[in-house]
């Protein structure tokens, strides 16, 4: 039997001006288990708390209860004060006797009968806790950012600045991601290379940063602190140690009709080849596929002209293992597949482009060395119709339901730059709504149409035919109320943003939750929004929902400090209010593994003594991994044998508390 | 393999060509085509109002005479295969049309969707296959640049037809390869080209012919095919200024089988 | 045993709230500070969410007498845990059907999604639901009579 | 908007199954419509004035007429609304009224030319009579 003492709180008279304390530590006294039961003015105090140190020291109190003001407000306080006389901090409960009684209740009888329901059923609760330790497990102090994007290199130069290990997994043979597709960024029109590349560049040379590229993390386990990731180096069949970047293999291989994929097929590659000029780690890839040396053992130009020696047609897929405390998911985004809008004859002519094949055809660096040309017959374009929302805002099974956020600015620059360089062009730009909210955005869009003179039509593209070298555009203006038809040359589509195809299965790698549009989750939408429910798991970027480049820096730094937060404690205490299995009862049925949200269940084989000749038997029991356990409880309910509870809200407490109330 | 076939009222009188041709290259493809005894009127269009229930019901005998026989349901004019392809998707999906159906039909075995229903095209393209056809082809037809007019009740709507990608088909294109000619792709291929408004409203049906036919005329096809008896007629009588010859697919298909004079 | 009549012969109920931690439990000291008063029928039981409670509990509190039960939980997508007030959502709805089908009226147990921010909506749903429970009467059906018998001795 | 519109734009939506509050008024049914110009109501506007129970407006618009039912609306819609279902229900409320067949049997000797099909006379009586 447990003793408890019950300490009766009188805030001052914020509670005893309705509730009569005295009668309620009077009652309190009767219940089984009570030993003492006081009141004092303010149990806060130094004074109050002194005095429940010493009653439990002189009562040899095992149990306490307070009724005072909401747990939210003074529980912890009160579970330092316990601990403090050597009782264990979970051994104590409060009863709301403030928020939740005097403050409501008008009428003192009426009030004080209540206070006495709440204390009784605290004292019911106390007398079934058990003391609690809250586990601890050991930080691995190295950060492993997945995506080499902006998002990534952003996380990964922070975490490392302030000193942490980071390795940076990418599956490209190059870090940079998107941005360094784009040719020029909204609102400032900056060069996207000229502020990416050093960026890039400062992540290669940061000691406490590593880049696997051309890599891919192909299995996760363990858990917040120490988790290990395996992660495959595909073989790029060029030895990276030893290549220089100088290029030659590339302009000597005779393997030339091969797709680009950085500038997206508009023009081609060899199949070695350097993804860009600045491409980091500046190294040469082979492309087995298209490799006349992979294909059919003859060639071996590439092997002959190097002089680092540096290229190996035998190298194999590498597998490297690695610990981490904590894991960033920086997977990005693409421009959804256009074929299913063939309306507006995405796969019918070479003329209809994605904005980002226009960012390529408009960059320097691009396949037109930065003059606009069409992509069919090299001429400059003069009339060019954008279409927005192409896949966005869709509740049909091609598109997507969300807006994709960036199109209406980068569009709006699109359209500014084309007018800018080429004022002869005549820029029609189709939309349903012109979203830009953004500090300066909203200016830009209105220099697009005041300044420059893009032509804004309110209304959608209902047909894009393409006629005799032209593209014919049939679409509404709303505004004006009729069907507007305009001879093109070019037809620009701002194509919907969607996740990384490699969300699913790395999310589920993490056992970190997407939602149906495979964006991941955050662990609270307003609070926690670069966590994901996953503890040690956080997002960086796009892979959380669209976003621009401002934002997704800001993001990824957000998301660096909360990765430093973890990784500068040596170790992590637990909430100890976590899920426990009765081993003897479990079936091994797996229904809490599937409702666990955060992968806290596992299953093992584990030995039980049985009566009869056997003496043993291996049965399949979960297990909970404490370290990762919220406590939230949907497992407890899952089960149908009734062996999973959660400690400091077991059933038997919940019971007894219920049972109180209705006494 | 033997189909049961639904030719509808108009390959019956004025599109004899496209059914005669249709039933002497299927025979010289080795397809048997078994007329359906005693069919009804399709209805032309589709009765889209949910409260719609009789009109619907020839569409549903037709497919419950082709589920009796065991077989699945040919159709060659797009108007029919329309009609009772989405009807027979009602059937499916639209509980309160079912029943309401069945009730008013009282078959001894409820009817809830169970025929397939193939267009020509389709049957050409998964059962013979456009490889087998072009080893079949006799006479190809070489030289001849064809434009392919799909016209709306074949593609659309896309999600219950699943003819063909709606805004990108290929099936006749690689039809008119097949028997060795060469596609021409077509502007406002899968654009309306007029349609019933030939009786309401001559000018816009003309309006809608012309544009295909000079889309078809400037891309230098020497004729254009067309699957549908209402679409052969307005591209061919609507369209005012520059004409192309509009035939059935089913006469050059029977040309490339050497079996049309047999039958002329 | 609690006096269900009091001295003007008004029925007093007996209501069980179970709060999740993260927001109704949050609620309902907003209400107090608030000061936005409800009857003192409603005792509430914290739990760390609304998916830790289990039909159990609330068959529980009917057997011992309870007459009514409310459960509220942080509002869908809101939920501290993610997913718990999903589950709670689904366990219910199975649970209301099943004290449907044994006769226990519908309206004596009640799910209300409350957040950290509605202490007006938390003393709002309280009085109605109390206002609901009065009407009904005192439950009987479920209440274990030998439970209570064994507990006053 | 009179109680009678009110009914009628609620039988329009339940036979037609089109709930208009799905449409974000982009526009691409009415840019998409091949007899756009023929039209005083667009598709996008039927859409609107059904959500907004203008329906007499609508009852004596010529679109009804005009409609092709060639589906591009139906297909290219972002949002699934399928305005060609609610030109058809409006037409439907004109012509299942007795006596307002828009096509009668005895103008069809004057339309006739020899090679019309049996197709066209048949959809047109089907869009037009009851």
């Amino acid at each position: 039997m447990q003793r408890i003492g019950v300490f009766v709180c009188w805030c001052g008279t914020n509670i005893a001006a309705t509730v009569d304390v005295k009668a309620v530590a009077e009652a309190a006294r009767k219940e089984p288990g009570v030993v003492f039961a006081t009141d004092y003015q303010y149990m806060c105090s130094e004074a109050g708390q002194k005095l429940i140190r010493d009653a439990i020291a002189e009562h040899k109190l095992t149990g306490v209860v307070i009724c005072s003001c909401s747990p939210r407000m003074h529980e912890a306080t009160f579970r330092k004060t316990v601990e403090a006389a050597g009782l264990n901090p979970y051994m104590l409960e409060v009863a709301n006797i403030r928020e939740q009684c005097s403050w409501i209740h008008k009428d003192r009888t009426e009030a004080t009968e209540k206070a006495v329901v709440l204390a009784r059923t605290a004292i019911a609760k106390v007398s079934l806790n058990v003391p609690l330790t809250a586990g601890e497990s050991p930080v691995t102090k190295r950060a492993l950012v997945i995506g080499g994007g902006i998002a990534g290199i952003q996380s990964a130069l922070d975490i490392a600045d302030a000193g942490y290990e980071v390795d940076i997994v990418e599956k490209q043979p190059t870090i940079g991601g998107k941005m360094t597709q784009i040719d020029k960024t909204f609102p400032t029109l900056d060069c996207a290379a000229c502020i990416l590349t050093p960026k890039m560049v400062d992540a290669a040379q940061h000691e406490k940063i590593t880049i696997y590229s051309y890599s891919e993390v192909t299995e996760v386990t363990g858990f917040v602190g120490a988790f290990k990731a395996r992660i495959k180096r595909k073989a790029r069949f060029v030895d990276e140690t030893k290549c220089t970047g100088c290029g030659e293999c590339t302009s000597k291989c005779p393997s030339k009709k091969n797709k680009n994929e950085f500038n997206l097929g508009l023009d081609n590659r060899t199949a070695i080849y350097i993804p860009f000029a600045q491409a980091v780690p500046k190294v040469a890839v082979i492309d087995a596929e298209s490799c006349i040396k992979k294909k059919t053992g003859k060639c071996g130009l590439c092997q002959k002209i190097c002089g680092a020696g540096a290229i190996d047609y035998e190298q194999k897929d590498e597998y490297i293992e690695r610990e981490y405390g904590a894991i960033v998911v920086a997977t990005g985004y693409n421009p959804i597949d256009l074929a299913k809008y063939d309306e507006y004859a995405y796969s019918q002519s070479p003329d209809v482009v994605t904005s980002l094949e226009l960012e390529r055809l408009m960059n320097a660096a691009g396949p037109t060395k930065g003059t606009l040309l069409r992509p069919s017959d090299g001429t400059h374009p003069h009339t060019i119709v954008f279409i927005q929302c192409v896949g966005s805002r869709c509740d049909d099974a091609r598109g997507k339901p969300y807006c994709s956020k960036i199109c209406c600015m980068y569009t709006a620059k699109h359209a500014m730059l084309i007018r800018e360089k080429y004022p002869d062009t005549e820029v029609h730009v189709f939309y349903i709504d012109v979203r830009t909210p953004g500090k300066n955005f909203d200016e830009f869009y209105r220099r697009a149409v005041e300044q420059y003179g893009v032509d804004y039509i309110k209304g959608m593209v209902g047909k894009v035919v393409p006629h005799d070298g032209k593209l014919l555009v049939q679409g509404s203006d709303l505004i004006a109320n009729e069907q507007v038809r305009i001879e093109a040359d070019m037809v620009v589509l701002a194509a919907a943003i969607e996740p990384d195809k490699s969300a699913r299965s790395i999310a589920t790698m993490l056992t970190a939750s997407i939602d149906t549009n495979d964006f991941f989750t955050e662990a609270h939408p307003k609070l926690r929004p670069v966590e994901s429910p996953t503890a040690g798991v956080f997002l960086s970027g796009v892979c959380q929902g669209p976003k621009d480049i401002p934002e997704t820096v800001a993001q990824a730094s957000a998301c660096a400090a909360k990765v430093i937060g973890l990784l500068a404690k040596d170790k992590l205490k637990g909430n100890p209010c976590v899920a426990h299995v009765n081993e003897e009862m479990c079936n091994g049925c797996s229904t809490c593994e599937k409702v666990c949200p955060y992968g806290a269940i596992t299953y093992q084989d584990k030995e039980f003594r049985v009566p009869g000749p056997k003496r043993t038997e291996i049965r399949r029991v979960a297990s909970v991994n404490e370290a990762v356990c919220q406590g939230c409880g949907a497992c407890t309910v899952a089960c149908m044998s009734g062996a999973m509870d959660i400690k400091g809200f077991a059933n038997k407490q919940i019971f007894a508390e219920v049972d109180a109330i209705c006494r | 393999m033997t189909f049961s076939y639904y030719p509808g009222c108009t390959l019956k009188t004025k599109a004899k060509d496209l059914d005669r041709y249709a039933r002497s290259a299927a025979a010289a493809l080795g397809v048997e085509m078994a007329e359906l005894p005693e069919w009804q009127c399709c209805g032309a269009v589709y009765p889209q109002a949910k409260d719609e229930i009789a009109t619907k019901l020839s569409a549903v005998r037709a497919l419950m005479a082709a589920r009796d026989e065991g077989r699945e349901l040919l159709t060659l004019c797009s108007a029919c295969h329309h009609v009772i392809k989405r009807v027979n998707h009602d059937m499916v999906s639209d509980e309160n049309i079912r029943t309401k159906v069945n009730n008013y039909l009282k078959p001894e075995v409820p009817y809830t969707g169970e025929t397939k229903v193939i267009h020509y095209l389709e049957m050409l393209r998964d059962t013979v296959g456009f490889d087998e056809l072009a080893k079949r082809v006799t006479r190809p037809l070489k030289g001849r640049r064809i434009a392919a007019y799909y016209g709306c009740m074949l593609l659309r709507p896309g999600n219950v037809m699943g003819f063909d990608d709606p805004e990108n088909p290929r099936i006749m294109e690689d039809f008119i390869r097949a028997i060795g000619a060469e596609p021409v792709v077509i502007a406002y291929r899968n654009e309306c080209c007029g349609g019933y408004m030939t009786l309401e409203n001559r000018a816009l049906a003309q309006k809608k012919a012309t544009t295909v036919v000079d889309a078809a005329a400037s891309a230098g096809a020497d004729t254009i095919v067309t699957a549908c008896p209402l679409c052969q007629y307005n591209l061919d009588v609507n369209a005012v200024g520059e004409r192309v010859p509009v035939l059935y697919f089913t006469e050059l298909l029977a040309e490339a089988l050497g079996v049309k004079e047999a039958e002329a | 045993m609690q006096i269900k009549i009091d001295e003007n012969g008004n029925f007093k109920p007996t209501i069980v709230a179970f709060c999740c931690n993260w927001c109704s439990y949050a609620g309902a000291d907003l209400a107090g500070t608030s000061r936005l008063s409800y009857p003192a029928n409603v005792k509430i039981v914290r739990v760390p969410c609304s998916c830790r409670v289990n039909p159990l509990f609330i068959l529980r509190a009917f057997q011992r007498g309870a007459d009514g039960v409310i459960l509220c939980g942080c509002h869908p997508g809101d939920c501290h845990y993610t997913t718990g007030n999903y589950y709670t959502r689904r366990r219910m709805t199975l649970l209301f059907n099943m004290l449907d089908y044994l006769g226990i009226e519908r309206d004596r147990t009640r799910v209300e999604w409350v957040s950290a921010a509605e202490g007006a909506k938390m003393a709002r749903v309280m009085n109605e639901f109390v206002a609901r429970i009065c009407e009904l009467g005192e439950n009987k059906r479920l209440e274990d009579l030998r439970c209570k018998k064994s507990l006053e001795e | 908007m009179s109680f009678e519109e009110k009914e009628m734009a609620e039988n329009i939506k339940r036979i037609s199954g089109v709930n208009p509050r799905k449409c974000m008024k982009c526009g691409k049914c009415s840019g998409t419509c091949p007899a756009y110009e023929e039209m005083d109501y667009h598709p996008h506007e039927f859409v609107a004035m059904v959500e907004k129970g203008r329906i007499d407006e609508l009852l004596a618009s010529k679109s009804i007429w005009t409609c092709l039912s060639c589906f591009a609306c139906v297909e290219r819609c972002p949002r699934s609304v399928e305005p060609a279902k609610l030109i058809e229900a409006v037409r439907l409320e004109v012509i299942r009224a007795q006596g307002a067949n828009h096509l009668k049997a005895v103008q069809i000797p004057e339309l006739l030319d020899e090679k019309l099909p049996q197709q066209a006379i048949v959809s047109a009586f089907r869009k037009y009579s009851k």
